[in-house]
């Protein structure tokens, strides 16, 4: 009961309404839109605030305590990952190329759910430790990197394979097709971490940590004020899009529809509890479990494309923007939340721990 | 005024492909192109609504008829069958066909 | 006396000012320029501030009585339009097409006259009904409907005249043409109705409506603290286009001209009168009677040039921003806040009525 | 590499005209396109600055010569007279003629 | 239909010189063109990042064949030794030979 | 000492931050981009935030004293230019071009570095005289135009000496080619004075005067408070240019960037000593001193491409924006800062000015 009536009140907040609105604009053919400078400078603007406020935040509490929390959580995004693509491939029955860019996809983590999310906790009066910023950051490549050396382990093999039975004319070709191939990971590995979303997060969490809470004043009405604001305006680009694809669910299938809105739960509720677990408080396991529960949408395609081109964009951006992200800001963060509160209330940090690893 | 006749090689193509044939131009000595964003419609769809990863974009180069095959023929090679690709060539005149 | 004086000290707001400055930054043709990008935010942005304006304020006072002037409000409108039709088709002398497009350019509503009416009241320290933001919304497509329906009768009823002394193989070809014709009209209302600044403007009313001042509390500084400064911003370019046409006010006429500003002023005197005969408060009547002297200068063009593509857009856009939208800003707004503060003190709404109704 | 002799159309026109001339295209079973936004002078005047509905679009078409007289037709017949438009022909080469 | 021969010019230019462009085109009695930033690469380096300054425009011109070699000349003598310039002429029909 | 210390914690505050890591991202090729329309709209922002300030403060504080210090600024910006090209010419051994487009270039002012001085000047809570925006204005285009003017009658007169060598046939051309360079200036002539810059800044000064502290209110959120969060992100903007461009340094050379550093520092000092002299507060000697330091690179461009074309960009843009930019953010700011402190606690001015005298 409580759980619907927090889904009630997060569903009317600007945030959500705003989202929901895109999608109807987007549904009866309106011609609004946000200008494309716009809509490409608040993600950059969002991380950078996000960034300012971890940085600050680890400088105010410290950051020793960080380092199980983001082993954990990379150990988790790994372990997600090589599930996602065992559930898609073997259940789901995709392709090579897009089990493993729906597995990384859903692996991956999102920036827009993370800034809803910490709009969420501000709204619910709850803080969360800044140091989740820094595992948003190393996570961000994680999940592709590891989708990317997979894949082209695959493809390598394949290749192999193929190279034994021709003749000797053909195998440079194939030589040249592996060191293709290596390059390959090479280039995309660069591109993941120098991408712009990681850059300008570790620099602003960076940068906070150095500024600290008084160098922040004179920029604090920029970078925290206008926060939910901009995010509002930003959810409406996002649901004029999302709102555009909704025709293509229907190539999405019913198996990734469902994968679409059961994992990330799943993920998402793991990820709570692990991180109660590990003694976040409830903010905290609130933003781990959203970490979890996340699809990457925005930097998905851009790191994809280049690293599993055969892969299908209209599966994973659809999926991730058009399914998973409105289901996870309008139901996974309030259950997150209802968990999280529980969790933290009386129930004993130990017995909580041997329920996960029981459930898993 | 004496035009020599060139070749113009245009790729209309997703904006995430740009990146690789600028790197096949490379590979075959080819460091002059234009490029500039474009919307579009075709075999997979409409693009240019959305991100801009889904925008379209057009390199265009002008470059020695010699050099066009190789270069059309790598393009089609490793582009043409995961990527909203086309490509066309024209003729052109140019005045210093040394610097192509 | 009084209303000079209002004149002056609204001539010397940042609003006006950057206006005009904007003018003559184009006049010495400067290659100052307000990126397309930011000057097709901002329109976005000021509907979705008086959007969620309007729909807090209607949940503050409640929106049963804003059904009779919403009415009053079409039907003046409706009347304007065709009375602006008559004046410019047999007085003006133009033709069949120009005249309708200027007529529902008229009789059209414009949002950045709306914008400049709130901040001038904001700075008389005077509210305003909500519910005026959902009139703007209703009366935004109405007169171009209007126009564009009674033009596809014109058309039609010539074609119609052409078809009976035509020989048969040719009425194939004028049966399609009027299937054309239906077509477009419900093409052009289809568009109209999902314009982004109807779409915008009535989701924020909505939004704003459910959320309240609560909900809203995360996203004022965004939508209402930093309003004027936005506008000022938007002025500037609005000021700076306005200056690349004034070379063009040569084209528009001396007829034209004078209809631009007497017009605005005469419907806005009897806008005002009406309103507060319906008891609107002083800002109300203002503001309804600046929605009906504003011209529309960018929602104009957009549908006009497909549903009447034969009228001339150097007509209608010029007289509606370069004539018509300075006058109404710097002289209509100050004489109508005057009218209504006269009208709302002492005198009788009834007596007023019936000198309204005498007045027609 | 083989290239096949198809056309291009492109139409430099207003940017409110643009649907017009897309839709013609889909009435003649054309659905391939690419479209950029363009400054322009011309004898309608400077065209780009001012509102974004007063700047000029370019609507380029890759089809087979076969196509092309009735959609030309078309375009002039319902657009000239009222908008500010400028429509060429050029002639260039393609890899898969199969997809226009 | 009927397309008549005129030629298309084409001029690939830093920005900061297209009000030079033209001026030339007005000087030879031209007043229409088309244009539109790009980016690119060529001797001078790779353009279009950095400050707008620093970006490439195209400056599109249809026009008669008799025209064309004046023009060409001006700008090649005017611009070509200080500016980031590309120039090319290519063969298009055209409907209305009169507006050109 | 202290100065270090200054430098330290100047170095400490997120416009630095963030200017060094925009450096950062350029270097690691990181795809990270401010998008053009937000980067062309912050310059614009910038100066009429500036201008309003600016003009604000003189109708609080009068500008009669205004005169002197202008004049002054003119004369040394001059003084300036001259004796870069003499430095630049001579030991340098540039070209006459690339002589007279690094003159100018130094000579020039930039706004940027107005902007950080003003941020820097809050944040050690000092005010300066809001006339120095005007000064500002009017030394924008000064520089160019001295340098302009001198490279036409360098290259007049080499044209002059061609001609007498001709045969009657070419110098008609010749003459051509002389009227050509007289319209050339007169047309950059009046490029410079109605450059987005000036005219955005004059334009706010003036609006700022009139619309004064009470008229400024509404729009002081957008136009104060967001001032520096604003330079934030477009320092980001810079950085990343700057970043792109270090490459470039190498060509460069070690004479003009040995100039790049050492000449702004000389110009700097010079004018905070002459700035105090002339009765200056120490905020104002600072800023009138870092406008001595300043070299434009966003303007010049702009102004050098056309007037002076055969003059290199990469050597006048690079070193102002990649050398002299971020070494005058981060040191001289500091040091004229120290400077006018100490001059303007218990040292005689007149004693100052007769070192000033002698010092020159
Ligand atoms: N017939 C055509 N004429 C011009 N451009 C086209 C055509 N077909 C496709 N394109 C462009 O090429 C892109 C990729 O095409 P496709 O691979 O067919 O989806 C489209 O998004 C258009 O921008
Ligand atoms: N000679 C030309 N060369 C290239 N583009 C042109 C030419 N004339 C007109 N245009 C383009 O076509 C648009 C409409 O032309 P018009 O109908 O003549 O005003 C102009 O705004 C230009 O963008
Ligand atoms: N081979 C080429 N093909 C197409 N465009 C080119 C070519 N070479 C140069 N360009 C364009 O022309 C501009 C100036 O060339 P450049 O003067 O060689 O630096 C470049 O920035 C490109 O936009
Ligand atoms: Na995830
Ligand atoms: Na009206
Ligand atoms: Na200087």
């Amino acid at each position: 009961m409580e759980i619907l009536e927090l889904i009630q009140s997060n569903l009317l907040t600007p945030i959500i309404l705003f989202f929901l609105f895109g999608i109807i604009a987007a549904r009866i053919k309106s011609d609004l839109k946000i200008p494309e400078a716009i809509s490409e400078f608040l993600p950059i603007y969002l991380l950078a605030a996000i960034g300012l406020h971890g940085g600050i935040e680890m400088r105010n509490t410290g950051f020793e305590n960080m380092l199980i929390p983001m082993l954990v959580a990379i150990g988790l995004s790994l372990l997600f990952t090589l599930n996602h693509y065992q559930i898609l491939r073997r259940l789901g029955k995709f392709n090579l190329f897009d089990s493993y860019a729906l597995a990384s996809t859903y692996g991956a983590v999102g920036a827009v759910h993370f800034s809803v999310g910490l709009s969420f906790l501000k709204n619910q009066g709850v803080t969360s430790e800044g140091y989740i910023a820094a595992i948003l950051a190393v996570l961000e490549p994680l999940a592709f990197i590891l989708a990317i050396f997979m894949t082209n382990m695959a493809v390598s093999k394949q290749i192999k394979a193929k190279k034994q039975s021709f003749t000797d004319a053909d195998s440079t070709e194939i030589d040249i097709g592996l060191n293709q191939t290596k390059t390959k990971i090479s280039k995309v590995l660069h591109e993941s971490i120098t991408g712009k979303a990681i850059v300008i997060l570790l620099g602003s969490i960076v940068i906070g940590y150095i500024i600290g809470e008084e160098g922040f004043e004179s920029i604090k009405i920029v970078f925290d004020d206008m926060f939910t604001g901009a995010i509002v305006i930003f959810m409406i680009e996002m649901g004029i899009i999302a709102g555009q694809r909704l025709d293509d669910i229907k190539k999405v299938g019913i198996f990734l529809t469902a994968f679409a809105i059961i994992m990330p739960l799943f993920n998402g509720t793991i990820g709570t509890l692990v991180a109660t677990a590990l003694g976040l408080s409830v903010g905290g396991a609130v933003m781990f479990g959203l970490l979890m529960a996340s699809a990457s949408f925005i930097a998905a395609p851009a790191v994809l494309r280049h690293a599993i081109p055969q892969a299908k964009p209209s599966l994973y951006i659809t999926s991730a923007l058009g399914i998973t992200f409105p289901f996870n800001i309008i139901v996974t963060l309030p259950i997150l939340f209802t968990i999280s509160t529980f969790v933290h209330n009386g129930e004993g940090t130990i017995d909580l721990f041997n329920f996960i690893t029981k459930g898993f | 005024m004496k035009l020599y006749n060139v070749k113009m090689l245009t790729i209309t193509c997703e904006i995430l492909a740009q990146e690789n044939i600028i790197e096949i131009l490379k590979k075959h000595d080819i460091t002059g192109y234009t490029t500039y964003e474009v919307d579009g419609n075709g075999e997979r769809g409409l693009r240019g609504q959305g991100f801009k990863n889904e925008k379209n974009v057009k390199v265009e180069v002008i470059m020695r008829e010699e050099k066009l095959p190789d270069v059309v023929e790598e393009i089609s090679r490793t582009l043409f069958a995961n990527f909203a690709i086309v490509l066309y060539v024209s003729d052109v005149g140019v005045l210093r066909p040394e610097k192509f």
